[in-house]
């Protein structure tokens, strides 16, 4: 109970509600400060120790680069942002319901269970021709890697999750007479919710790698391919600006899996 | 303090139990549960040996016996979560029957108040109604009204963490008194509450018990509570369980506070204490891993 | 942000014999399904070949892929260790001086949002493609993991637990080595884990980007050289030592964290 | 109008060492030769040859005659249709002021180059020398050109239009000292367009019209760098302008030298391709000499009047 | 049950409590331990509120109250966990100190066992005297000698989760009395005990204690408990904490099973269960998010 409190402010009591409005604020504005000072210090270090730009570029200049090419950041951005998105929610969506069924189906799950293990080993780069093969030259083959990033962790935790209900709790309410569909929505899959969790936000930075590394595979637009120019144009503040967008992107949508997170499992995780 | 106002009805049971005359057992209708020659094993334990009792409708029994000697195993049983052995006999109702018949037949409360974390107070109150197929929306409305009954009045859309340990048990209650059934097997609820509290509960439970009337099976593991609440107290002997011993609790109600501390009392207590402390002993120095751990929690 | 913490655990193979069973007949049914594919359809080699033809490569191979998996091996495990003793290290110093916390947290998270891959092109600029870009590479997909792990599990220690050590006259140092480090076994473990696989694949990824050998680099040489039956061949042999890595840990695991 | 849909695979991501291309596109030459073109770049672990066999993309912009010759030894079924780059497009490059002042200096120095094809005309350099590529440390090139500008190497290979700019822009030119292959009478023709045997035999007006059309945009390219370089960095706007200027210079030269001014642009010299393949042979890259006619077809250049694809 | 013979002193003190004379409390003597407006706030919470008492060497006093008066504040404060508001008086051997002076001279049980689940019952014993810096090897076999007295004779080299919730409970107190300390603090020992098992360990504590002879004060709900085991009974009033009532406990000892049915200790339990009667009531209602939700096991 208390370390769930913990993680949880928003249910800690106290607090009136334009505090709580403001703190967000705050810490916001924290973090913006904190982020302004780093880049400060880094541009001093670069200055003063006379740092090749080869090595390592000054961030103004680096910010320059954004301000004056900002299209492709941007396209690329929204380009590996859609990718990302779509292999996140399939693959959660996937990883959630086959996380069902090998929890029902105990023989299909032991069958099938090893080979999904030996599927995570391989490295998808290895394939870049077969997933052009297989799904062509389109956003979809991006979200197809996303996708097999994501489901996995998901799968497992919703595993995980569904096997950690309480069994006094399922006897309590098979003595009310539910049938298993009534303990699967009213009981199992709610607390495995915190684990499934858990896994999306694993599984969230997992799918922008899948988008990333998917880019690889002969794209024009998106911030894997701006990577690779950078790479191999030997154009470090193409990299960097490349870099701090895809930070950006990863932390920005960490955080909103994150606060969905608080808002849906708000009871936390009872261990 | 400040709820006072709110609670009217559990303060009153708190403090004096009502005033009615409580309903007398009626040993001679016919039994509403009857159990014979129930056992249960679990691979090489035997957890319960040859258990026989019948219970009256609208009695109140409390069954006492040392950790680990079947009192749970039991209740699952007589629940419909567990079959006995076979050559057990049980009885509901009159008709001889098999124990997954009885699910969905009796209301059923666990050692534990199990509530669900993600509903409030109200949804968790009305889920054995909404596993019947009732209408939510009027469940809804008439666990609202049982609130103030439970001492809960105010805290319908709190979430089980946000209640102390006493309120979350008066949900677990109040979740199992909406499960209108004629018995209800009430498995240790206040043993995770501490002394003071419990004793508040007993009381208000009592009260509860009168205006409701429910035929209630009681375990516990204190001789105070299971003298205080019981019309009969039945004694289990340590693993395998069977009846130690049966005793009728001749105490007249409504039973107040000071009840405990009277001579009759404190007689009956001694038998009691007498007939458990042997079979305390037996499983007192059992190691951890035959006992049950329902004590450490998880 | 302790939330942060791997709790995702590939799980660990604590499988009855039973389970072994239908595991291996589920592979076993898998290879043959993907022969007779092959086999049947008189697939080319640059779209499916058959897994005897792979296994056969392997064989005739084996100098090769021996001599790169030993390459690729190295570069991970040593990644591994350096990136797992930094995690713990950064773990350490956020618990014995807590004031480090609101400036190391945050920043370990935002470096960790940010896919490793996308680290490659700096990291093979600054560390060339010899093997210490791939230790680079791997340590840093795996401290992070290990880090946040961790810290979750030095968080999760009871503080009525360090209380009592603190009534003892215990510091913070014979807390941490006492109290804390035992109670965060079970979750560095698990970061620990899913680590293993991860840095092999982080190795392999970064050199196909360049380097001087390895399974990446065999792979990348075969895709140029149209050698598919080689590519799959790596690639098996990169999946079995992925396995063998990820029990290996999850054996030493289950003998370390006996009390679970 | 009914535009047959195709796509074209390059070797690598959007650069003017393709503008023809883009420019082709840009102004619809394909368009008009009723074809719906989309041009799909590469990557670091594509192979143009495999995606056109498998039928994943119509042409492809591949490697060179080496990656051409790998895929017919491997039994792929794509044919060569034309030839972009005549000479070997790399060099290798020395300090000017280093010890290495000959090809015989290489004995004992480290050398760096692509293991994807340069390191056997590296060994055929040598060899045609007379020195043993074993005396000389050859390893795997990074990306990067910083270790031989900081000088940890002696001798890195570099295309000419992008490795070459690097180096050059971070040492001056003068600084550098370049050794060429065909000077050791070796030629490397590279940047082949391949098309799959399917695609050649049965739709042979398509092929013919991607090359018409190409070609129509290579010469506009040559004609307007300023506005082809515009076109490749409106696509790919990261790009250097002054480094991708320096390309598309460099790329007509690799693609108007040789026999091209009599033959025309993308000309498969046979000369050359033998040249290649007897060193392919040599090195044991291909187990034995592939069936040159069958994968060399010049029949649809050849539709296309001589006139037309002057440079 | 196969354990009778490992346990015989265990066996010893819960069948019968011994039979030489119990150590007298001696309030002549200076006080071991005295608090004086003592006082401690949390953010807007006043746990603790002007508390005062004084503990003689020797003496075993304990204290009851309401869930969430500040008992376990008042623990920490005295353990040195927790420093007092300004104002209060503390005093420890005659001298005023503060409280951080007094970390590592209190032997402190807190209220749950918290064993390491990776150490054996040996280890877990020894922590204290590790923590001294005392050579590992003598402590383990001083902690050895010490199994059977604590009824655990032949378990030193398991671990915890080999045990069951009263062994534990027994580890817990060993490891409490290895802390050679003259003060012991022991923060509701046996709370997470069934009733019956409760009884037992009681019975054994008092056989302990009387072997050991060190100060203890004891935080209990359990009013039998409180009565059963102190020389005087502190009472405390809901939050903030004070004392509500002091009680001089006069049975006599060694003390027996069958005292809490005696007209005594009967006298004694109604004074105390008056006293708290209404406290209790005062705490009874309030919700979850101010009480200390303690009696949930996390
Ligand atoms: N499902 C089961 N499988 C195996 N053994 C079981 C099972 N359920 C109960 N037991 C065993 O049966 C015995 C009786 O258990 P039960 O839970 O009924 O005891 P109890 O009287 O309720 O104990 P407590 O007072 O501690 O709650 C114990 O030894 C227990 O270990
Ligand atoms: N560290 C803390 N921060 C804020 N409030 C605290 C803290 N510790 C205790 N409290 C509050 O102080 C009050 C007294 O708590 P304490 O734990 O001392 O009660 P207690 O008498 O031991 O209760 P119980 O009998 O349930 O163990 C409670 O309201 C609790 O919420
Ligand atoms: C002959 C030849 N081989 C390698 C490179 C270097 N290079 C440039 S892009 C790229 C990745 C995809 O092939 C590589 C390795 C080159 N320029 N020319
Ligand atoms: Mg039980
Ligand atoms: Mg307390």
């Amino acid at each position: 109970m208390s370390a769930s409190t913990l993680s949880h402010p928003a249910s800690a009591p106290g607090g009136s509600s334009s505090l709580k409005l403001l703190l967000p604020l705050l810490r916001l504005l924290r973090g913006l400060a904190i982020l302004v000072a780093v880049f400060a210090l880094w541009e001093a270090l670069v200055v003063v120790f006379a740092i090749r730009p080869y090595y390592l570029p000054r961030p103004s200049v680096i910010f320059a680069a954004l301000w004056q090419t900002p299209a492709p950041y941007v396209q690329g951005f929204l380009r590996t942002l859609t990718e990302t998105l779509i292999g996140f929610a399939s693959g959660a969506a996937f990883g959630i319901g086959i996380g069902l069924v090998f929890f029902r189906l105990r023989a299909l799950r032991e069958l099938v269970f090893p080979l999904f293990i030996v599927s995570q080993t391989i490295p998808v780069i290895a394939f870049g021709a077969l997933v052009v093969l297989w799904f062509g030259n389109t956003l979809f083959a991006k979200a197809a890697i996303a996708f097999y990033l994501t489901f996995f962790p998901v799968t497992v935790n919703t595993l995980l999750g569904l096997e950690s209900v309480d069994p006094r709790q399922e006897a309590l309410l098979r003595s009310f007479g539910a049938s298993p569909r009534q303990l699967m929505m009213r009981l199992q899959f709610p607390t495995a919710l915190p684990q499934i969790f858990v896994a999306l936000r694993l599984a969230s930075s997992l799918a922008l790698v899948g988008a990333i590394v998917g880019e690889w595979f002969g794209d024009t637009v998106g911030l894997g391919v701006l990577l690779l120019q950078g790479m191999y144009t030997e154009n470090v503040v193409s990299i960097w600006a490349t870099l701090l967008v895809s930070a950006f992107l990863g932390t920005t949508f960490y955080a909103v899996v994150a606060g969905a997170e608080r808002l849906f499992v708000f009871w936390g995780a009872e261990q | 303090m400040g709820h006072r106002d709110q609670s009217g009805a559990l303060l009153r049971a708190a403090s004096e139990t009502a005033s009615s005359t409580a309903p007398a057992p009626v040993s001679a209708q016919p039994p509403l549960l009857e159990m014979k020659a129930l056992s249960k094993r679990f691979g090489p334990v035997t957890a319960v040996d040859g258990f026989e009792a019948a219970i009256a409708p609208g009695e109140f029994v409390t069954v006492v016996g040392p950790s680990g000697c079947g009192k749970s195993t039991l209740f699952n049983i007589v629940a419909g979560l567990e079959e006995p052995d076979a050559g057990s006999i049980l009885r509901f109702e009159g008709r001889s029957c098999h124990a997954h018949e009885l699910l969905g037949k009796v209301s059923f409360m666990p050692q534990r108040d199990l509530l669900l974390p993600w509903r409030t107070v109200i949804d968790n109150a009305i889920i054995p109604m909404e596993i019947e197929g009732q209408p939510r929306k009027a469940s809804r409305a008439l666990a609202r009204e049982m609130l103030p009954e439970f001492g809960l009045a105010g805290f319908g859309d709190q979430y089980p963490h946000q209640l102390s340990g006493g309120m979350r048990q008066r949900v677990a209650l109040m979740r199992t008194f909406m499960f209108k059934r004629e018995l209800m097997l009430l498995d240790e609820p206040f043993g995770a509450l501490d002394a003071l509290t419990r004793t508040m509960m007993q009381r208000w439970l009592l009260e509860v018990w009168r205006r409701h009337k429910r035929t209630i099976l009681f375990i516990t593991h204190d001789v105070d509570e299971a003298l205080f609440l019981g019309d009969r107290v039945i004694v289990m002997s340590a693993r395998p369980g069977r009846v130690k011993l049966e005793l009728k609790v001749d105490l007249p109600r409504p039973r107040h506070a000071d009840l405990v501390t009277s001579p009759e009392f404190i007689g009956l207590k001694r038998i009691v204490l007498e007939a458990i402390e042997e079979e305390a002993m037996k499983s007192f120095l059992a190691p951890g891993a035959t006992a049950p751990q329902t004590d450490t929690p998880e | 942000m302790s939330g942060s913490a791997p709790d995702t655990v590939i799980a660990a193979p604590r499988a009855n014999s039973r389970t072994l069973q239908r595991g291996v007949l589920g592979i076993v049914l898998f290879i043959l399904a993907w022969e007779g594919i092959a086999r049947g359809f008189h697939l080319p080699a640059y779209t499916l070949p058959a897994v005897s033809d792979i296994l056969a490569s392997i064989w005739t191979k084996r100098q090769i892929l021996l001599t790169a998996a030993g390459f690729t091996i190295t570069e991970a495990v040593v990644g591994y260790v350096i990136g797992a003793l930094i995690g713990v290290a950064l773990a350490v110093v956020i618990t014995l001086v807590p004031m480090t916390r609101a400036v190391l947290l945050p920043a370990a998270t935002a470096i960790n949002s940010v896919p490793v891959v996308a680290y490659s092109p700096l990291i093979l600029l600054w560390f060339g493609i010899g093997m210490p870009s791939k230790f680079v590479m791997v340590a840093l997909a795996v401290s992070f993991t290990v880090f946040l792990s961790t810290l979750a599990g030095f968080d999760r220690v009871d503080r009525r637990s360090v209380d009592l050590l603190r009534s003892f006259g215990a510091g913070r140092l014979a807390i941490l080595w006492r109290l804390r480090l035992p109670t965060a076994l079970p979750l560095m473990a698990a970061g620990l884990r899913v680590s293993t696989v991860r840095s092999i694949i982080v190795a392999i990824v970064t050199e196909m980007l360049g380097a001087y050998g390895g399974l990446g680099w065999v792979i990348y040489q075969a895709v140029l050289q149209i050698d598919f039956v080689q590519v799959w061949g790596a690639i098996f042999v990169a999946s079995a030592a992925s396995l063998a890595f990820f029990g290996l840990i999850g054996f030493a695991e289950r003998r370390i964290i006996f009390w679970k | 109008a009914d535009l047959t849909k195709a796509t074209l695979r390059l070797k690598w991501l959007p650069q003017t060492q393709f503008a023809g291309f883009y420019v082709a596109v840009a102004k619809g030459y394909y368009k008009d030769e009723g074809i719906d073109l989309t041009i799909n770049p590469g990557g670091p672990n594509l192979l143009a040859e495999n995606l056109v066999a498998t039928g994943a993309d119509t042409f492809g912009l591949s490697g060179g005659l080496d990656s051409v010759f790998a895929a017919r030894d491997k039994n792929l079924p794509i044919v060569c249709i034309g030839v972009a780059h005549q000479l070997t497009p790399f060099v290798f490059v020395a300090r000017a002021d280093g010890p290495v002042k000959t090809i015989q200096d290489f004995k004992g120095k480290t050398v760096t180059t692509w293991f994807t094809g340069a390191n056997h005309v590296l060994n055929a350099i040598l060899t045609k020398n007379g020195i043993d590529p074993a005396l000389v440390t050859i390893q795997p090139q990074q990306v990067s050109v910083t270790p031989f500008v900081d000088g940890q190497v002696d001798v890195i290979t570099a295309t000419r239009y992008n490795e070459f700019y690097t180096i050059k822009t971070r040492m001056g030119e003068e600084k550098l000292r370049t050794f060429v292959a065909e000077d050791s009478g070796i030629t490397f023709p590279r940047d082949t367009l391949i098309v799959s045997e399917t695609t050649a035999k049965e739709k042979p007006d398509l092929v013919k019209g991607f090359l018409r059309a190409s070609i129509k945009g290579w010469k506009d390219a040559f004609a307007d760098p300023k506005g082809a370089v515009d076109t490749v960095m409106a696509l790919a706007p990261t790009l250097d302008r002054a480094h991708q200027e320096f390309q598309l210079a460099e790329a007509k030269k690799l693609m108007v030298a040789g026999k091209v001014p009599e033959k025309g642009l993308f000309n498969i010299d046979m000369d050359a391709v033998k040249i290649t393949q007897d060193l392919f042979v040599n090195a044991k890259v291909i187990s034995k000499p592939v069936d040159l006619a069958a994968t060399f077809n010049s029949s649809f250049l050849d539709a296309i009047p001589l006139a037309d694809r002057k440079p």
